[in-house]
């Protein structure tokens, strides 16, 4: 039992971190019905410049003095940072394919992907980089559960960052803005919403998010690596899928569930860490098989290639 | 390290600006492959580095006469067989004298087969797996050792000091990691040590905690952490430690990397890693380390690559041609001490396995313990 | 205001290669309703999405208070005065219909008053007060085109397109509907451009209409005369 | 071009200066501060200043442009690519079929090896570009796992190869056909889903398909691959005692180049006869409206299905070929990555497109080749001219001619 709970929690954060990424994966799509295949750069990039700032920070002393406000800030300015950068790629390589096949578009995409990682590749070297694990360490007992520290702090991050999308989507009007323009983009344009501000703010706030996942990835696994945003992009699209694309909601839930299967099979089923992936892919296929559009997902119109 | 890696790709850019430009007279080419792009980038910088700092080093003591300098391509295997072969092809285009890689087993293999038809010797500085030189290739060498050797070494040590009762094996599922981890297996059952499990992650995993979890449950002596790249080692350490786990950790040879120390920092103490012994005393140690000063910290690989380079060089120099025959003539009568081990070819182009077992100590690799006399450093 | 609030000349558009307007110029004086009829096909819809922008003028002008709005995306007319209710509606299906009508308000930072719009709004079709929390999607066709025009409303539009509002509804709705229309007029002073192919409720509505065919008007007179053109009755009125 | 006003122009350079600006915030944390915290403009300002000026340039010649002020050029170029398609136009079909064969079958004469390496991987990325192009271009379903079918086809013929010693050309339907099967069992579940939900499903059952690869040990021997894979053999005519045949196994790249020429032709050939057929512009009708198709009379379920099918069946062959040419298979070769590959030369060269096709794996393939003299920068030079290709061209090299409205959303 004790071991099952701690199993949970991997899981838990584990999934918390996909729904992150997943996250800017459903956004993007439900707005414009792209794959962005160079969101899981985003994340990789976030993880870099997380190190860097901290780095920073730890030569003017500041993460000595204060820790807290150090990763805090961290954190902000790195997801700044990648709303930049997924803005710049958004107006460089997607918005003139705006009117054209969405497979240009997912192609312009995957060159986008290919040359960020690459460039980071570049600019930081092909070494994994380390992270400051030492700001945050110790270990929290509750009965047999160990839980790290951090753990604790990327489980409550992650829901905050959720309760605050959440809000964000469902609570302003730049978020009903923002589904308004998924839903019909000229009808959007006919009350008055700039649907290109909208998309690119749409970006903005993905591709935030998964700077917040890269940072915390980074404290959590200890390092960063160019090449990291691959294998994590694709599980976190297919949480987006599984949990409906095009939904918010279903992309924190398909988070959670792949996280979980991945856990758990590796945990609980014989050779099951080497499978783990085909567990969750079988999962995956199981659910859309029984439900075409995904847990949650609305009745996307024929739209396809 | 950051400016220092963006200067070594601007050097690397010259170079090859350089080696574009138009050749002012017969240069001798060498040609080396390991994957410059992918996940073991960095591996595969150091080696084509270690080739680098061999050449100056040759260069330094006056070159090889009758051509005016040695050039190198650099190209990338990217750890993809397909790659592999087009960057093999396209040595062998143009005409290289002998190749120092590659990397991943799986790209040495194919890449090999090609140069074969050509009789250019190859000298592979990193592949361990026991099929690269035991397919009966002419000009195939290995400078680095041999897996099955590195699992005895390791195994000799669980029995011999650590006396493990019971062992935890994990790897990463390639070639190289998976044939090791089986081969610890193996013999440690054979030696009366009880394998609770042996488990798989896969490549590019950055979350153990699953296994880890496992792991802390069955509460192994030992675990065998058969990784193939050593930042995944690095998280591997510190996972398994923020979860309390107590057992002594053996890595191998790919997890052996100033990288490991630099991420897990005070996780990775006290971890074991079978590696070749370098002896850094030695003369040659001594003029590697000076050549390759300029390339930053010699990686795992960067002694290897080095003295496959040198060797091959140096076989050259003596043969006074490039004809593959006279230079793997040279090549067999070799024995000397190289920065990584002392050298002698065996007929199926092996040159032995001297594998010791290293710490982690104080952020460094030391010495630990050799298995062949069973003694404390 | 003396000139026309709104105003085509000679404005042509394609699909493509497919000409679908070839040379439109009308006008709509303020406080006016206006109507185009038509066939299927004569242009009318393109008419009115060339006018806001969302297809492109190949040439002519199309001038709004006096100003050329061609070089303006679409979502700047609204902000002007100048909002459009499109043929199918178009409601914000997975929005609810309170959210529905934010959109409509959704460039007005003047929040006192957009709850005063709102109210207004729910005033005039109580029906959407009762499902404000529901879904646009979920409702019918004449609640649909309701929500559709209190969302325009909601702009504070100078001059309201409106595209077909009669489709597809039963006969009662439609009536209902015109006469909100008829009253939104009167109260505001809005002027009107309504597309029809219900011709006859049209021009009983209308102070003056428009005749489309394939691409061009062939017609243009006071809605009473061009109820009494026995052409007209023929060719659009069914008799 | 018409004269453009004052206002678009400031605006334009208004907005390329922010882009600058924006480039330098971006690029600066990654350049300019260093591991040990210290913070440094050079290279940040020499990195940014190349990038810069090659803008200012493209910046330059494209306001003129726009202005007209480069008409004197447009005119003379507009008329020397008229004239150029002229003459092609002029050139009768058969003469260009007969010169680009006669192109293909003497290449190996006068290139080295490695130019026919690379030339055999672009015509074995040819067949499998055509191969998905059956699935993608003709029959519009999105497929992310192409790659597991060559997997499929190569695995098949490794081991025959390896335990019953069967010859290459013997392996080839054998492979083919398992494909299809294989191709089966991945469309039936998917068919009844449609657009992005099958590319995520199809990507579940590549990357299955490999991870099976990677650790089934008792069959594929799991990461270490499977070695002793033999080369297609012929029978040659041999005189030396009387009259007999002579088993040779056709090891060196000339032999294996004409090998894969034919697989090739016989792709191109292939397809080219789907396309044009009954089911092809079934297969048509589907993409462009799948229930119009459907109530027409189309039946979509058998029809989606043997797309699949067929579609595998040239990827089978590509891969046996494959495992051929390199006599070693390993489940690397089979990743994600190249089924994307892939797709990307379908998209590239234009789908439905036969030329296209050829053309996006030539760029693909021969790209990467061609930027190793860029070393580390070989990948971000690829990556960046995929995007620009793209921006470019959006409809591909060579868009195909009976393509629909499909996918340009009418906005």
């Amino acid at each position: 039992m004790e071991i099952f709970l701690q199993q949970c929690i991997n899981g838990l954060t584990l999934g918390g971190l996909y729904a992150l990424i997943a996250l800017g994966y459903t956004m993007v799509y439900g707005i414009i019905q792209l794959i962005n295949f160079a969101h899981g750069e985003f994340f990789a990039a976030g993880g870099y410049v997380g190190v860097i700032l901290l780095a920073w920070m730890a030569a003017q002393g500041m993460t000595q003095s204060h820790p807290w406000l150090c990763m805090g800030l961290a954190l902000l300015l790195t997801m700044i940072y990648c709303a930049m950068l997924a803005m710049a790629v958004e107006r460089v390589a997607y918005k003139p394919l705006r009117h054209s096949s969405r497979l240009s578009v997912l192609l312009s995409a995957l060159g986008m992907s290919i040359f960020l990682q690459n460039g980071l590749m570049l600019t930081q070297g092909v070494y994994d980089k380390a992270y400051p694990t030492e700001m945050v360490s110790g270990l929290v007992t509750f009965g047999g559960l160990q839980i790290s520290i951090m753990q604790i702090l990327i489980l409550s991050t992650t829901a905050v960052l959720l309760v605050g999308l959440n809000a964000l989507v469902f609570r302003t009007n730049v978020g009903k803005a923002m589904r308004a323009t998924a839903q019909d983009k000229v009808m959007s344009a006919l009350v008055g919403i700039n649907s290109g501000r909208i998309i690119a703010l749409t970006f903005a706030i993905g591709a935030g998010l998964a700077a917040a996942a890269g940072i915390m990835v980074g404290f959590n696994y200890g390092s960063v690596r160019y090449d990291m945003g691959f294998v994590p992009g694709i599980k976190a699209f297919a949480a987006a899928v599984l949990g409906g694309i095009g939904n918010i909601t279903g992309a924190m839930v398909g988070g959670l569930i792949i996280g979980m299967v991945e856990v758990m099979a590796a945990a609980y089923i014989q050779g099951g860490t080497e499978y783990k992936d085909v567990f969750a892919f079988i999962i995956l296929i199981a659910v859309l098989y029984f439900m075409p559009t995904g847990i949650m997902g609305e009745n996307v119109d024929d739209t396809r290639v | 390290m950051n400016r220092n890696m963006w200067r070594v790709l601007m050097l690397a850019l010259a170079l090859c600006l350089a080696a574009t430009g138009p050749a002012l007279g017969a240069k001798l080419k060498i040609g080396s492959l390991s994957p410059l792009t992918g996940p073991y980038a960095a591996d595969g910088n150091d080696i084509a580095n270690g080739v680098r700092a061999a050449i100056a080093a040759i260069e330094k003591e006056g070159g090889i006469p009758g051509f005016d300098g040695i050039e190198l391509m650099a190209e990338d295997s990217a750890c993809d067989p397909k790659q592999a072969v087009a960057a093999a092809n396209k040595l062998v285009s143009a005409k290289v004298a002998g190749v120092v890689g590659a990397y991943c087993s799986s790209a040495t293999i194919p890449a090999s087969e090609v140069l074969a038809e050509e009789d250019i010797p190859m000298l592979t500085p990193a592949s361990t797996n026991e099929k690269v030189t035991e397919r009966g290739l002419k000009y195939m060498f290995r400078v680095c050792g041999r897996d099955d050797d590195q699992s005895v070494a390791a195994v000799t040590f669980l029995t011999g000091h650590l006396k493990a009762k019971t062992l935890y094996v994990v790897d990463d599922k390639t070639t190289y990691s998976q044939g090791l981890a089986d081969n610890v297996e193996k013999l440690a059952a054979a030696k009366g040590i009880k394998v609770i499990a042996h488990d798989h992650v896969n490549q590019g995993d950055k979350d153990f905690s699953a296994v880890l979890t496992k792991i802390k449950s069955a509460n192994p002596d030992a675990l065998y952490m058969s990784l193939q790249n050593s930042a995944s080692g690095a998280l591997m350490l510190i996972q398994a430690r923020r979860m309390g786990i107590t057992a002594a950790v053996i890595g191998q040879d790919a997890v052996y990397h100033p990288q490991l120390m630099e991420i897990a920092k005070e996780a990775a103490e006290g971890a074991y890693l079978t590696f070749g012994f370098i002896d850094e005393n030695t003369e040659a140690y001594k003029k590697f380390a000076s050549a390759y000063a300029a390339f930053g910290k010699p990686g795992a690989y960067s002694g290897y690559a080095y003295d496959s380079a040198y060797v091959l060089l140096s076989a050259i120099k003596a043969a006074k041609s490039t004809d593959p025959a006279k230079v793997k003539a040279e090549i067999m009568k070799m024995d000397i001490q190289g920065a990584s081990k002392k050298i002698k070819f065996m007929a199926n182009g092996d040159s032995g396995s001297n594998y010791i077992i290293r710490m982690v100590k104080g952020g460094q690799f030391v010495n630990f313990w050799d298995p062949a006399t069973g003694k404390t450093y | 205001m003396s000139g026309p609030i709104l105003e085509l000349v000679n404005v042509t558009a394609h699909y493509g290669r497919i000409q679908a307007l070839k040379g439109i110029s009308l006008r709509a004086m303020p406080g006016e309703i206006v109507t185009i009829i038509g066939a299927n096909g004569a242009g009318k819809s393109s008419t009115l999405m060339t006018i806001c922008n969302v297809l492109r003028a190949s040439s002519g002008d199309v001038r709004f208070e006096g100003r050329s709005v061609l070089p303006l995306s679409p979502d700047r007319l609204p902000p002007m005065g100048l909002c459009q209710v499109p043929e199918g509606r178009r409601i914000f299906p997975r929005l609810t219909v309170s959210e529905n009508l934010d959109m409509g308000a959704f460039f007005r930072k003047d929040h006192e008053a957009i709850r005063r719009d709102k109210d207004m709004v729910y005033d005039l079709f109580p029906v959407l007060k009762e499902r404000r929390r529901q879904p646009g999607g979920t409702l019918s066709g004449g609640e649909q085109q309701m929500l559709a025009i209190g969302r325009a409303l909601m702009s504070r539009p100078k001059a309201l397109l409106l595209d077909e509002p009669s489709l597809g509804l039963a006969p009662l709705i439609v009536k209902q509907i015109f006469a909100i229309i008829k009253r939104i007029n009167e109260e505001n002073r809005t002027t009107i451009l309504l597309v029809e192919q219900n011709a006859n409720l049209a021009l009983q509505l209308a102070t003056r209409g428009y005749v489309l065919e394939t691409g061009k008007v062939v017609l243009e007179d006071d809605a009473r005369a061009l109820l009494g053109n026995p052409e007209i009755r023929k060719a659009y009125l069914g008799e | 071009m018409t004269p453009v006003s004052r206002t678009d122009s400031a605006r334009s350079w208004l907005m390329f200066g922010l882009g600058l600006c924006w480039l330098f915030v971006l690029l600066w944390p990654l350049l300019g501060i260093g591991a040990d915290g210290v913070l440094s403009f050079a290279e940040t300002f020499a990195v940014w200043g190349r990038i810069a000026a090659a803008a200012l340039v493209c910046m330059v010649v494209w306001r003129l442009r726009r202005s007209g002020s480069l008409g004197f050029l447009d005119a003379p170029a507009g008329s020397l690519r008229d004239g150029m398609a002229r003459v092609a136009a002029g050139v009768p079909r058969p003469v260009w079929l007969i010169a680009l064969a006669a192109l293909a079958l003497s290449f190996p004469l006068y290139t080295e090896r490695y130019a026919q390496d690379v030339a055999v991987l672009v015509l074995v990325y040819v067949c499998l570009g055509l191969g998905l192009n059956v699935v993608v271009g003709l029959c519009g379903l999105l497929d992310l796992g192409y790659i597991a079918f060559y997997g499929v086809g190569a695995y098949t013929y490794a081991l025959l190869s390896i335990h019953y010693d069967l010859s290459f050309w013997l392996s080839l339907p054998i492979a083919a056909c398992l494909a299809a099967v294989a191709g089966c069992i991945i469309g039936y579940p998917t068919l009844r889903m449609r657009g992005d939900y099958l590319a995520i499903v199809t990507l579940g059952f590549g990357e299955i398909v490999r991870i099976l690869l990677n650790n089934w040990m008792s069959l594929t021997n799991g990461p270490n691959g499977l070695l002793g894979i033999k080369s297609p053999g012929i029978y040659l005519p041999s005189l030396a005692d009387g009259f007999s045949f002579e088993h040779l196994y056709m090891r060196k790249l000339e032999y294996l180049y004409y090998v894969i020429l034919v697989l090739a032709v016989f792709t191109v050939i292939a397809v080219r006869r789907l396309n044009f057929s009954r089911i092809g512009r079934a297969w048509e009708a589907i993409r462009e409206d799948e229930t119009a198709a459907e109530v027409m009379g189309v039946n979509t379920f058998l029809l989606k299905l043997l797309a699949y099918a067929s579609g595998a069946a040239f990827g089978g062959l590509a891969g046996v070929f494959f495992a051929a040419r390199m006599r070693f298979v390993s489940p690397e070769s089979f990743s994600f990555m190249e089924s994307v590959m892939v797709l990307a030369m379908v998209v590239l060269g234009g789908m439905g497109s036969i030329p296209g096709i050829i053309l996006g794996a030539l760029a693909l393939i021969a790209l990467p080749e061609a930027f190793r003299g860029f070393e580390l920068y070989r990948m971000l030079a690829f990556g960046g001219a995929m995007t620009v290709m793209m921006l470019i061209r959006p409809a591909g090299l060579i868009p195909a001619k009976r393509m629909g409205k499909r996918g340009e959303e009418a906005e």
